[in-house]
């Protein structure tokens, strides 16, 4: 298990709008090494919209966010090279197989070996079915070969959008076990979802928005 | 941990790009075979008779190729985009432009070069004498470089729009006119015998315009569809 | 009645020992005919008055060329019931069909076109017939490309038997318009000159030719199936035994 | 509560296919401007070498028109496919053959018709006489009909998968180019100042064939994509 | 709130074969008015595919759904205008407003008016953004518009395929309301899900599979 050194994330006064009416209005977060924060909150109150301008896809109309105290937009690459994102959307290739999702996705951001890959699908369960297409893996396989790729990616910050969507007990299970030795690890963790995450030997900060 | 170095990132997305082409090996045959259908739609139009359609071949290949690579673009950025992976590729933290570069020069192996290889047979089949052949590859192999290059900005800038296919064709083919009338041109001279270095240079000089800009622009475009 | 029948006869262990014990009979009756078609083709037909022995060619081109409609037909037969009755075997067979009969098309053009640059001075004409017969080859190309696009095979069977099934009513249509634009345009006059007069000693080696890639077809068709069986059949029973001997 | 009747239905689900497409007004002209392009393309590829325009117009006029449904054509199912939007309708206990017909139609309302109403402009545009300019209309009305029906059903085998477009060129073509050669014959008759009724009527009939059996076609084919 | 009559559904011994491996082997399910089916299992274990099948949208290697008392493939039309199937995915037109959605998809079934819209909408918590394009919709509340379309349709038999995915709790309580009382109305549901839902009034009965 890696150590991570990072100052963290703080974003100030955030005032996002979606078309007509303001999502977000003046909110702010702060996250540092091993924290795990749980953005909860009713539907359409601006989770996903929150998650979004952290990770960098969505630019707020007003406020900042910093990494290591430097606006992030400084230096984009640099801190999408930090972050690791999961979406509502799994963010697969249908035709690719498991293994070759993650050989490809993160083999962009690092070096990784076939043996790699194998534990990270495996430690998901995915090992039967690590050579079939994720158009043919069922919901809950295909969100489990998402998380083994936030694993992989071995990156300080995660912020997770409803990950535990369509996972049975087994994979909730498992998942909160990961996160947990990620915060072990001194890395942070943004989590979106309606049921307080029980992420082991951790408590999760709540973050109540809308 | 080590980071990916980004001329291995550069390689990867190449080979991610031609692995997902090769996936279905058909694939790659079919702007191949689209290229000859429309290719052979125009004697069906027009007239038989090979002394006809020699006067025409230039335009007719340089039309189907054109179409033929149009076809294909939409599919540079598109499905990765539907699927979510454009966003990790954003996050990815590589330089984009260079990771763009990787995507244009993947398409232009799966869709433009194998254009060039069976340009041959076709243009014998419009009554090309065996002489101009070389004329007719060599101008294509510049053509469908600057088709992928130019196309590649297209693409970017239609992501997740219905009918991407269709408004590419709207955005590139005008930028592409110029290509096509050179393109066209050499052909022709070819064929009638004279040496085309003229419109070829031309052609050769628009790519290397072409591959400088492009980069930026598509990974500028790229940002902005994916928000 | 007749598709309880079908059922009986298309039941997979039935039909697997059955292709098996056919091969054979295929094979080899195909293989002997096409060598003493080719050797009456080549060497004893006399040589034809105008075009020499330029026209030999024939004895390979014209049976391809035949292969490659007959195949074609047989192929939407056997989609059409395979998705009607809904036989898998029967598009076991469609599947198998479509590759042979490409090749068959694509010979045919290239025979023909080795032939044309002898008697019509170039590579190609749009001759009707020859246009027909490229058509023909898009034909094959679509359907080879839509089976090889899905990866479910069930959905690619019956996807490829809907296809297969349009096409063969669209054949007739396409064959005639071709033959109509062709004789619009005075081009037909080309297949006029240079088609031999073909006689009985130049007759026969053909019509055995005809007879020899026919039977060809049959051998490939059964070796096919059966690895189409096998491939469908995966975890039945029956294989157990079967390969077990 | 009452159930909607067959026609009722039809007649919604035609007006939602039209809504959907006037809700990006931009794209319902975009087979159009292709055609358009793609017509204009033709002529500055051509070699100055030939003779005039006309003789090549009704060819040309037809391969550009072709085209430009073919591209719009990928869009009459995928949309529905990829949002779920298609598995309600297979469930909504309406004939599905009718519906088709309904989607079928609409999908020729967007992109065949505009087409056939820009075609005297173009046909001018390449020196086609005044009197000739009905029977341009009445051709290309009843070939983007045959294609819009022929079309429907590679687009409901291709549904789902990778290069939809291309893939869908493939199967199409072929099948359209008797609609081609009648068509284009019609039209140089008619500028050769001769009655095109002739080919005119095979096209009517080969029109009224393809509507019989293409919604079959391509019901069976949506259930057969949908699983 | 009308009652429905219906013989019921009822599945015999079916086998599905999804790729290379079989996912569903010999597996039976009857459903009379008033039942309340919750399909459980691992994920990966079959039960999308079951409800597809019971959909009528795939169709077994071998074994038969029977609807009171005929097979489905009989009547195909008739089948279909008795069910409701909610998928993982919504189906729902991006580009159409919420109201539109249920205009059209529900239209497709039977004449209903704008008052009958608004008030399925509001039911759902939807009101205010009713005109809202389901695109820019946040994933809870596309749910809830799916959720919208399957009461409206108001026919006997619902399947619904983890419809609490994405939901905050109210929107599950909500539901779980609606079910409970379709199936006063003597309806007939399906649910898969990993949760045991807690159905008002109704004891949901368990079908393990997997
Ligand atoms: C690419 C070139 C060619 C193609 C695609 C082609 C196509 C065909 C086809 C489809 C047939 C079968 C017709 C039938 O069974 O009724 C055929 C037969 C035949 N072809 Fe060709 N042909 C080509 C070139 C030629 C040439 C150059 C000649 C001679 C000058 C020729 C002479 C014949 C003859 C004699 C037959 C058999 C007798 C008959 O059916 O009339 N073909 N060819
Ligand atoms: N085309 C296919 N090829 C191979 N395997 C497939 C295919 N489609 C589905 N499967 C497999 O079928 C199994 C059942 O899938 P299904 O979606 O029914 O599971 P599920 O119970 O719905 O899972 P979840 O709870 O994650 O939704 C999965 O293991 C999946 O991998
Ligand atoms: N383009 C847009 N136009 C108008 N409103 C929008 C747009 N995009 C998002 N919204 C609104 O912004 C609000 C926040 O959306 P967001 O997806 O962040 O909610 P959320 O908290 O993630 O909800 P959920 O729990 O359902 O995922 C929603 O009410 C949504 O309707
Ligand atoms: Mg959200
Ligand atoms: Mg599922």
């Amino acid at each position: 298990m890696q150590a991570y050194n990072f100052a963290g994330l703080s974003a100030r006064d955030l005032h996002v709008w979606r078309g007509e009416r303001p999502v977000l209005r003046g909110l702010s977060v702060d996250a540092a090494a091993g924290d795990c924060i749980h953005v909860a909150g009713p539907n359409g109150s601006g989770k996903t919209t929150l998650l979004r301008v952290l990770a960098g896809l969505l630019t707020p109309e007003q406020g900042s966010v910093h990494w290591n105290g430097r606006p992030i937009s400084a230096d984009r690459e640099a801190y999408s090279a930090a972050l690791s994102y999961l979406g509502h959307s799994d963010g697969l290739k249908p035709e690719f197989t498991a293994r070759e999702n993650l050989a490809f996705e993160v083999g962009l951001r690092r070096r990784l070996d076939a043996p790699a890959i194998d534990a990270a699908l495996a430690c998901v369960a995915l090992t039967e079915s690590r050579d079939q297409p994720a158009r043919s893996l069922s919901a809950g396989q295909r969100r489990r070969l998402a998380m083994a790729r936030v694993m992989l990616t071995g990156v300080p910050l995660w912020i997770l959008d409803e990950p535990f969507t369509n996972l049975d007990h087994a994979g909730v299970e498992r998942l909160s076990e990961v996160i947990a030795e990620h915060l072990d690890a001194g890395g942070a963790v943004l989590i979106a979802a309606h049921q307080t995450p029980a992420i082991p030997r951790h408590a999760a900060r709540r973050l109540e928005i809308g | 941990m080590d980071r990916t170095g980004t001329a291995d990132a550069i390689w990867l997305m190449y080979r991610r790009d031609l692995l997902l082409a090769f996936r279905h090996w058909d694939q790659v045959a079919q702007p191949v075979v689209f290229f000859a259908m429309v290719t052979t739609l125009f004697p069906l139009a027009l007239s038989p008779e090979l002394g006809e359609l020699r006067q025409l071949a230039g335009g007719v290949l340089w039309v189907a190729a054109l179409l033929a690579a149009l076809l294909g673009l939409e599919f540079l950025f598109r499905a990765d985009h539907a699927d979510g992976t454009l966003e990790q590729i954003l996050l990815s933290g590589q330089p984009l432009a260079l990771l763009a570069i990787a995507k244009g020069v993947a398409h232009w192996t799966i869709c433009g070069l194998p254009l060039v290889l069976v340009s041959p047979l076709l243009a014998i089949g419009l009554g090309v004498p065996m002489e101009a052949l070389c004329t007719v590859m060599l101008s294509l192999a510049l053509g469908t470089g600057i088709l992928s290059a130019l196309g590649a900005i297209g693409a970017a800038l239609t992501l997740g729009l219905r009918r991407g296919s269709m408004l590419i064709s709207l955005l590139v083919l005008p930028l592409a006119m110029p290509a096509l009338i050179f393109g066209a041109r050499a052909i022709d001279m070819a064929i009638y015998g004279d040496v085309a270095r003229g419109p070829l240079l031309l052609l050769a000089a628009m790519l290397v315009l072409a591959l400088t800009l492009a980069p930026v622009a598509v990974a500028a475009a790229l940002r902005i569809s994916a928000e | 009645m007749n598709w309880i029948w079908l059922h009986k006869f298309a039941s997979p262990p039935h039909a697997y020992r059955l292709a098996g014990q056919l091969t054979p009979w295929f094979g080899w009756p195909a293989f002997l005919l096409i060598v003493t078609g080719l050797y009456g083709g080549l060497v004893l037909a006399p040589a034809d008055y105008q075009q020499g022995d330029a026209f030999r060619i024939l004895y390979v081109h014209a049976p391809s060329a035949w292969m490659s409609m007959f195949i074609y037909g047989t192929m939407a037969v056997a989609a059409a019931i395979g998705l009607i009755w809904r036989i898998k075997l029967a598009h076991g067979v469609a599947a198998a069909s479509a590759s042979v009969g490409a090749w068959f098309t694509l010979l045919a053009l290239a025979t023909g076109s080795i032939w044309g640059k002898p008697m019509w001075g170039t590579w190609w004409v749009w001759d009707a017939r020859l246009t027909s017969e490229l058509i023909q080859l898009f034909l094959y190309a679509g359907l080879i490309a839509l089976r090889a696009s899905i990866e479910d095979r069930d959905r690619a069977d019956r996807a490829a038997a809907v296809l297969a099934i349009v096409g063969v009513v669209n054949l007739p249509i396409i064959h005639y318009s071709v033959y109509w634009w062709n004789t619009l345009h005075q081009g037909a006059t080309i297949t006029k000159l240079g088609k031999p007069s073909i006689t009985g000693d130049m007759l026969w080696p053909l019509l055995v030719m005809m007879v020899g890639f026919t039977l060809y077809y049959g051998a490939v068709l059964m070796t096919r199936l059966r690895a189409e069986i096998l491939r469908r059949e995966r975890d039945a029973s029956w294989l157990r035994t079967e390969l077990a001997v």
